[in-house]
């Protein structure tokens, strides 16, 4: 099965074709979601399996050599990323079932998340620089498609805000592709990586990580290119807003560290300088955010950027504690932040509005939500032993063994601030006086716990269960440190 | 000849953000039909102007334009074709909901209570 | 059977209380919780036969071994002496918390759970040996004592109080993992044995002074240190055996526990001994002048925790100067330390009780309006008597022997001569003396304004009565212990705080008997301490009784300038503060965000560009320019321009298709016949689109814009513009490397199979962007489908109608 | 005759040009509309005479296309003048 | 032979450069739409008719290649030409775009009164 | 008012045909000459917008009864499939063979499988540009 690496990709893809052809019948479309993902996630599993077996995977499409045809390579990396999308799709999928509304459900809700989920998958394999940016194009049309279905006054509002910003950075990507294709002559991004170090890297290449930093920080939302995201994110319902926060991003953060790690890797003290700058001021922007608001909603978005702030702070230590941890780091935050917002999901449908100040008390009538928010919220938080926690903690050694103290102390400052925003929804939302709660059907309520506590188990699994984990956090780390061996294995030198 | 493509790309662009960065929407879809052009005449210039023949196999030619920019613009062409098809549908759905196309009656800063 | 797993026995039994709760209602649930404590205190003391012979016992089970983070049971002296604390204590406020919380009324399922949540982390904290897993179980503690603040979460002071308290702690506790994560680096290992074994390879480090700091931010906040300390007073807000237990007796002390722990590490640095001693006293001092302030019975303790908590940690910063000198006195000063540990445990739980049972029996705790409880409540005012009495330090109760050892080192503190303290050494026994006479104020005040005076039960919510026995039994139990303290301070030595000694100097001392001293209550009259408590009691009696004159001296300071505004403004400032920053530049207008992502965006290229000399023009590369070129370059600059300045929008269409041709004539003019085929199509159909869409859109507006903002605008798009060009032009002047093509002209008649390069590239070579592509066209049709038909809104908008 | 071409090539052109300056005087759209389809036109010839300089075939499909393209946006950019909308739903109604 | 064949395809080609500088100067003289109009759809049309024909007589007589497609394209515009001036004339009447003063009569703007009054019966 | 669309609706229906040959050209053209799949799929949504422009929705929808949804879809499919008949045979996603056939009416002729995911193109151009075009002239 040389096209393993594939099927995570088209498996999604494929059902999202078959889906186009059952606009009506809803019931259809929900088992065919199922079912699609549910095979992708057997696919990324033994996928995993193989690439922690056989190391890296290389499939060069068409038969063509490397750097000729596109070739998809799936390290440990990208199999993680790929296996953690499908497992939050699913269950966020399973969310919508009986939280999105038969509507939208007819209108290629479901097509439109599995397309997403073929870009989402495909950027995260993809070995190709013009490939990335088509897979790019693909989960960002989906996510158009996505954040405007329904046409409700707010979301047409943010929409354009949202899809404005992402064409203007499509544009600058294809151009800045277009400026390294100039330099280097080739789209391959292992041989981009060969090509780069074979000439040293001169100074126009450090302009050019820089742009596709600048590029990449869009999508993934770094100081000062996230101003778009809080609005947007916040204006479609809650499964594609789940969506959007726990994987549109971590695109952005994922080929943010892929080309620091394999293309920019002779200059360190200037480009990745400048990222680890960026990922800090990222960090203080989401703070602020995050203490700003009193919408549910806006806060997790912007504990969104904190995230990628400390994962991208991770990434620009280039040592291993720090990379180590930012790999874990960032698959912990994409199942954390799927479990916040559906959990948020839950509690705006519990009481019909997003703003904490008109909510109170919650404890009394729906407990079990309440502790799962808090459990949710200490592991973002990085209380231990819950799943934040070991990322943060490598990522902490990391930047000491740099000599980095100030933005390390930044990063566990941040933890505070993360704590305070999350522990104020429990405080404001669930202790306090109750308040008058519209009757709410309670059936719809445990079907949409249901995904949820999964999702929550499972990132709580993946904090205790660090040590199963670990070996695979830590080949994704390797290859990432050590780009040779994601260049040998795509070139086959 | 590159150095007049980088110029006049150049001008797209500086045309097209300047658009976007006007209040009214529909200026603000020129400006992004002007952005896709820049960005596939930077990518053609970046591959270089020189060639002397359309790549296209042909008996005794043996010099050819760069064929990869040339597929990369064609992608990319057909993309934003699809974007801008679905951004011009978000804009008149918007107008016709908002009932305005002026951006910055459409702040939407309500989330800072 | 290892003995790390008894750490999570009291968390696994959590895990049935709701259940028991929920079911058996006949039964108070605290009465299956006691169980836990009992046994585990009499598990625990079985280990004190080994650790009086200074030996220790290790259990541990691997949690993360690739990072070397494991749960470690390590049972030496100073541990098991807290793991006896704990669950002794434990048992006796269990206990209480039958008789003091109602099983009607409350909540207990939640009560027990947090309870025993606590139980367990606090077990983890003083036992485990591994850096990480104590961090793990430091957070616990914090969160349980959030948790059990919040108890009565209504309340508005429950619910300030849990936050506050949560993050002074949790923020101390983060600090404290920057301190642990250096040292583990430092020394290669999370285990602290191991840490003290490898001391010497990295002592001298740079970074092991900022390792102490903030291990001491951790210890600071939890033990309530100034001026963190902020946080205890409003954790008052608990349900009394919590404060009891938590924020007198066992989690305040977790601080101190650490800095007992670590002293072995960083005695070696002097930041670390003028940190801990000289915070340690100011705390004490700030705490003791502080309580007279307070009006809330549970306040004065706090206060009274407080400084009591100074003291301790002031006595345990002496300690560390042992290492630095023979003197044996300071060897007392550890000594001195775990027996003032274990007495202010014991009196200050038996303080809090009496507190709760006066304000479960009267429903105030409001000193001004109790008075004369005396005649009704005999028993609490017995236990109360001897407890505030041996906080005072007034024999013959436990806390006099270890107050006179605390007034010896400090004494000795004076002639100590490294680290400056030859200069500043005379301000430590001034200030211990102070801090004495005002803790024997207000331990006086705590328990005679109570107890004797005026009685004032009218003004009393309830009628005050003795409380039932059941609530009683604890506080006596504590209040024997007390004076059993006085009497048999030497066998308590032996068994308890020797070994606890050594362990926390493991270096000075082979065996426990070497660390014990003998306490005993009168040394003669040379001895300088003696006279200190004198005066103490001399002077405290003749402040106490003028107390009404001299107490409004504490409105003297202005509330503005207290720590607590201080932490409450900054709370303010998180939400209000923040709010109108991002306020500020989180205007919600499309432009704004894209103007600061262009300026970011052309600053920082042109700004790395010429930083890093990257630009180049080689001219020499240049492909030679043609008149159609240009000719075309300049319809295509016009077109541009007629699209900026169209007043109305066919026009702009208009130009706009134009600008589009003109680009399909350069790839006619540049050789590419597919791409001018494509974009001609594409363009036209896009010009079809704009004008089938403009029939739902309005006329082109201005809108009014000013000519600043056109300016702005302008200037931030010239900008990108030239900033994208002058990459262009650097980056077409370093064509370093020979494009890949020449392998697709090559290969593509034979291999391929096609003679057009470019279409065999779209469907072959790189047919799978082809794939994808179609498939964001795709998206886009059934998009723009799903956004016409489906259209929630309209509901949204007839509903505003109606 | 390669430079008869190239000096028609550049008549053309420039009356291209010409044609433009209408483009932008307007004064109203139909006129505008009318020098575009004259532009379209000379593009048409433009390219022809292109494909003759160029020495290559590849072109000629190019020069159709436009005739066609043309011919739609004249089609399409008169019904939007004429009716503002460009297709309707149902003619009979 | 290959003279004879360069002179007609130049004469070819020269009608139709002739022709389209008569355009140009027809659309930036005339008066107004109608006649701007009449000047671009006829003789941009025999203009690019002619430079399609000589270029199609190059191929065919001088590279020996016989082009189906400029055949359709000259039938195309052949068509579509007159088709698309009439279009424009007609949304510029419709749209209400003045003729020029020197028009003699307006028998559109009849037609159309009489048909709004059938319709109004 | 009633409409007079005579002249437009004649030529429409001749240029109709033009265009769609020519569009049917130009598809397979493609992988020797200029053209292709895209151009050849947007020609013949260009013959069909035409048709649009001169006659109305509801007419074409009559000449032309597909869902354009499913054509979309079964572009894709076609697209897909032939891209993923590769796995079948275990050798690279995406690995095309062509031979060269002597069929009697074309000559020699070269059948290729990167023709059946071209038409799979072709059809999702088709598809997609045509359901845009409806959905927003059917809107109202």
């Amino acid at each position: 099965m040389i096209n393993l690496l594939l099927f995570p990709i088209i498996i999604p893809f494929f059902f999202a074709i078959v889906l186009l052809f059952f606009k009506e019948q809803v019931r259809i479309q929900r088992i065919l979601t199922v079912i699609g993902l549910s095979a992708s996630i057997v696919a990324a599993f033994s996928l995993i399996m193989k690439v922690k077996q056989d190391g890296i995977q290389t499939l060069t499409l068409g038969s063509w050599p490397a750097p000729f045809g596109i070739t998809m390579v799936s390290d440990m990396f990208s199999a993680l990323l790929v296996t953690s999308t499908l497992v939050i799709t699913l269950f966020v999928a399973i969310y919508s079932f009986s939280s999105i509304g038969e509507e939208r459900e007819r209108f290629f809700y479901y097509p439109a998340i599995l397309f997403m989920i073929t870009g989402v998958n495909g950027a995260f394999t993809t070995g190709d620089i013009f490939n990335m940016f088509v897979f790019f194009e693909v989960l960002l049309i989906a996510s158009y498609l996505l954040i405007v279905l329904g046409g409700e006054k707010r979301q047409l509002r943010e929409s354009i805000k949202y899809i404005l910003v992402n064409v203007i950075s499509s544009a600058f990507f294809v151009i800045t592709i277009a400026y390294l294709y100039s330099i280097v002559g080739t789209l391959n991004m292992a041989d981009i990586g060969q090509k780069i170090a074979d000439i040293g890297q001169p100074g126009i290449v450090s302009v050019i990580g820089v742009l596709l930093l600048l590029v990449f920080g869009i999508k993934a939302g770094i100081f000062p290119l996230y101003f778009w995201m809080p609005g947007s994110y916040a204006a479609p319902p809650v499964p594609i807003l789940a969506l959007f926060g726990a994987l549109l991003t971590k695109v952005g953060v994922y080929a943010i560290t892929r080309t620091y790690t394999l293309f920019f890797v002779n200059d360190l003290a200037f480009t990745h300088t400048i990222l680890m700058v960026l990922a800090l001021l990222t960090i203080v922007a989401g703070c602020i955010g995050a203490l700003a608001y009193f919408d549910l909603k806006q806060i997790i978005i912007y504990n969104i950027l904190i995230a990628i702030g400390v994962i991208l702070f991770g990434v620009s230590l280039m040592n291993e504690a720090g990379m180590q941890g930012a790999v874990f780091y960032l698959i912990h935050d994409m199942l954390i932040k799927g479990a916040l917002f559906l959990i948020i999901g839950i509690m705006i449908h519990v009481t019909g509005t997003s703003n904490l100040r008109e909510m109170g008390g919650l404890i009394k009538t729906h407990a079990p939500l309440g502790w799962l928010f808090l459990i949710a919220a200490f592991g973002l938080a990085g209380i231990p032993p819950l799943s934040g926690f070991v990322g943060k903690l490598l990522i902490v050694q990391g930047g000491f063994e740099h000599g980095q103290l100030f933005g390390t102390i930044v990063i566990l400052l941040s933890s505070l601030i993360v704590l305070l925003s999350v522990i104020r929804i429990f405080i404001y939302a669930f202790w306090g006086e109750p308040v008058a709660l519209q009757p709410t059907n309670r059936k719809t309520y445990k079907h949409m716990m249901f995904p949820t506590v999964i999702l929550v188990a499972l990132s709580v699994l993946y904090g205790v269960g660090t040590e199963w984990i670990f070996p695979y956090v830590s080949d994704a780390a390797h290859v990432l440190l050590d780009p040779s061996s994601y260049i040998n294995a795509v070139l086959k030198e | 000849m590159e150095l007049l493509m980088a110029i006049v790309a150049g001008i797209l662009f500086t045309a097209a953000i300047y658009l976007i960065l006007s209040r009214s929407l529909i200026k603000v879809i020129l400006g992004t039909g002007l952005l896709s052009h820049g960005a596939h005449l930077f990518i053609l210039t970046m591959g270089g102007l020189g060639g002397s023949a359309p790549p296209v196999l042909i008996d005794g030619v043996t010099e050819f334009a760069d064929p990869l920019p040339q597929a990369l613009i064609l992608t990319a062409i057909v993309i934003s074709f699809g974007v801008t098809a679905f951004i011009l549908v978000l804009a008149y759905r918007t107008y016709a909901v908002h009932k305005t196309d002026d951006l910055n009656s459409m702040k939407g800063n309500d989330e800072h209570d | 059977m290892e003995f790390v797993w008894f750490i999570f026995l009291p968390a696994l039994a959590a895990l049935f209380i709701p259940t028991l709760f929920r079911r058996v209602a006949g039964i108070h649930t605290g009465w299956f919780v006691l169980i836990i404590p009992v046994v585990l205190f009499v598990y625990y003391s079985t280990y004190l036969p080994l650790t009086a012979s200074g030996e220790h016992a290790v259990s541990s089970f691997d949690w993360i071994p690739s990072l070397g983070i494991s749960f470690v049971s390590y049972l030496d002296g100073l541990s098991l002496l807290f793991t006896l604390l704990i669950t002794g204590i434990g048992a006796l406020v269990v206990l209480y918390s039958i008789f003091y919380l109602d099983r009607h009324k409350e909540k207990l399922g939640n009560f027990y759970v947090y309870l025993l949540l606590f139980m367990t982390a606090m077990l983890g904290v003083v036992q485990s040996d591994n850096v990480i897993s104590l961090y793990l179980f430091w957070e616990l503690t914090s969160i349980s004592s959030f948790l059990l603040i919040g108890y009565w979460y209504t309340r508005d002071g429950s619910r300030f109080g849990a936050l506050k308290s949560m993050m002074i702690t949790v923020g101390g506790g983060l600090m404290m993992l920057g301190g642990f994560v250096i040292l583990g680096i430092l020394g290669d290992t999370y285990s602290i044995r191991e840490l003290i074994s490898r001391l010497s390879d990295y002592s001298g480090d740079p970074l092991f002074t900022l390792a102490a700091v903030l291990l001491l931010l951790g210890a600071f906040t939890k033990s309530a240190q100034f001026p963190f300390y902020i946080w205890l007073p409003d954790a008052m807000e608990a349900p009394t055996p919590v404060s009891a237990y938590l924020h007198s007796a066992t989690m305040v002390k977790a601080g101190l526990y650490l800095v007992a722990r670590f002293t072995p590490i960083f005695a070696e640095s002097s930041v670390w001994i003028w940190l801990v001693s000289g915070i340690g006293l100011l705390t004490l001092m700030w705490g003791s002048f502080f309580a007279v302030k307070q009006t809330d019975l549970k306040g004065i303790l706090a206060f009274s925790t407080v400084s009591q908590l100074g003291l301790i940690m002031s006595l345990l910063g002496a300690g560390a100067i042992a290492y630095h000198s023979d003197d044996t006195l300071f060897r007392l000063a550890m000594f001195a330390a775990i027996f003032h540990l274990v007495n202010h445990a014991v009196f200050k739980g038996s303080l809090f009780m009496i507190a709760g049972i006066v304000d479960h029996e009267t429903g105030t705790r409001d000193i001004r309006k109790l008075g004369g409880l005396m005649s009704v409540m005999p028993i609490s005012f017995t236990v109360a008597f001897i407890g505030g009495l041996s906080m005072a330090g007034i024999p013959p109760f436990g806390g006099f022997l270890s107050k006179e050892l605390f007034l010896e080192s400090m004494v000795a503190l004076k002639h100590f001569e490294l680290f400056n303290f030859d200069t500043w050494g005379i301000l430590f026994p001034v200030i211990a003396w102070l801090a004495s006479v005002f803790t024997f104020v207000y331990s006086f005040y705590f328990v005679f304004k109570t107890f004797t005076g005026e009685k004032k039960f009218d003004k009393l919510p309830l009628k005050p009565h003795e409380a039932p026995i059941g609530m009683l039994i604890s506080p006596i139990i504590l209040a024997v212990s007390v004076i059993a303290l006085f009497f048999i301070p030497n066998v308590v030595g032996k068994w308890l705080v020797a070994p606890a000694v050594m362990a926390a100097q493991p270096q000075l001392y082979s065996l426990p008997s070497e660390a014990a001293v003998h306490v005993q209550a009168w040394h003669g009259f040379e001895y300088i301490p003696m006279w200190l408590t004198a005066g103490v009691i001399a002077i405290g009696a003749l402040l106490f009784t003028s107390i009404k004159k001299w107490q409004p001296v504490y409105g003297l300071q202005p509330e503005k300038l207290s720590l607590n505004a201080l932490y409450d403004s900054a709370m303010t400032f998180s939400e209000k503060g923040m709010n109108k920053l991002s306020r500020f530049y989180m205007n919600g207008l499309i432009r704004t965000y894209l103007l600061y992502m262009f300026a970011f965006f052309s600053v920082m290229t042109i700004v790395v560009l010429f930083a890093k000399g990257a630009f180049k023009l080689d001219m020499s590369s240049l492909s030679p320019i043609t008149l159609f070129a240009v000719m075309n370059a300049i319809v295509a600059i016009l077109g541009t321009g007629m699209v900026i300045m169209s007043k109305n929008r066919i026009s702009a269409i208009i130009a706009l298709g134009a600008v589009g041709y003109s680009v399909a004539l350069f790839f006619v003019l540049f050789k590419a016949p597919d791409l001018a085929l494509t974009q001609l199509v594409i363009e036209t159909i896009s010009v079809a689109l704009f004008l089938l869409a403009f029939r739902h859109l309005p006329a082109l507006k201005t809108h009014g814009e000013t000519k600043q903002n056109k300016l702005v605008n302008g200037i931030i798009a010239i900008g990108v513009g030239l900033s994208v060009t002058l990459v262009a032009l650097s980056a077409h002047s370093n064509k370093l490397v020979s494009s890949i093509s020449q392998y697709y002209k090559d290969t593509v008649y034979t291999e391929a199979g096609g003679g057009n390069i470019v279409n065999v590239i779209l469907v072959d070579y790189r047919g799978f962007d082809t794939l994808f592509e179609i498939a964001v066209l795709s998206i886009a049709g059934i998009a723009v489908l799903g956004m016409i038909k489906l259209r929630l809104s309209r509901k949204e908008s007839d509903d505003e109608k109606e | 005759m390669k430079i008869f071409i190239w000096i028609s090539l550049i008549i053309i052109f420039l009356s291209m040009l010409g044609t433009l300056v209408r483009v932008f005087k307007g004064p109203s759209t139909p006129d505008r509309l009318i020098a575009l389809d004259g532009i379209g036109v000379m593009l048409i010839s433009i390219i022809a005479l292109l494909s003759i300089v160029f020495d290559t075939i590849f072109f000629i499909d190019v020069i159709l296309l436009i005739a066609i393209m043309s011919f739609i946006g004249t089609v399409s950019f008169s019904k939007f003048i004429e009716k503002g909308a460009i297709i309707d739903r149902d003619t009979h109604r | 032979m290959t003279l004879i064949a360069n002179i007609i395809i130049a004469l070819f080609i020269l009608v139709g450069v002739f022709f389209t500088v008569v355009t140009v100067v027809g659309v930036l003289r005339l008066p107004d739409v109608y006649t701007r109009a009449h000047a671009a759809s006829k003789s941009a049309t025999l203009g690019v008719l002619g430079i399609l024909i000589g270029v199609f007589l190059h191929f065919w007589w001088i590279k020996g290649h016989f082009s189906i497609q400029l055949l359709l394209g000259s039938v195309f515009l052949f068509i579509t030409s007159p088709v698309g001036g009439h279009l424009m004339s007609r949304a510029a009447y419709m749209s209400g775009v003045k003729p020029t003063e020197l028009t003699v009569g307006d028998d559109l703007q009849e037609a159309i009164g009489e048909q709004k009054s059938r319709e109004e019966d | 008012m009633k409409k007079n669309n005579v002249i437009l609706q004649t030529t429409a229906k001749v240029t109709f045909f033009i265009i769609s040959l020519f569009s049917i050209h130009i598809f397979f053209a493609g992988h020797f000459a200029p053209g292709g799949g895209f151009v050849g799929g947007l020609l013949t949504t260009g013959a069909i917008v035409l048709l649009l422009l001169a006659f109305d929705l509801e007419t074409v929808q009559a000449t032309l009864p597909f869902n354009f949804t499913i054509v979309i879809g079964i572009g894709l499919l076609l697209s897909l499939g032939t891209a993923a008949g590769a796995i079948l045979f275990n050798v690279p996603f995406f690995t095309h063979a062509f031979a060269h056939f002597d069929l009697p009416l074309f000559g020699d002729t070269e059948l290729h499988t990167a023709m059946i995911f071209d038409s799979g193109v072709y059809l999702v151009v088709v598809g997609a540009a045509i359901t845009i075009i409806q959905s927003i002239g059917g809107d109202e």
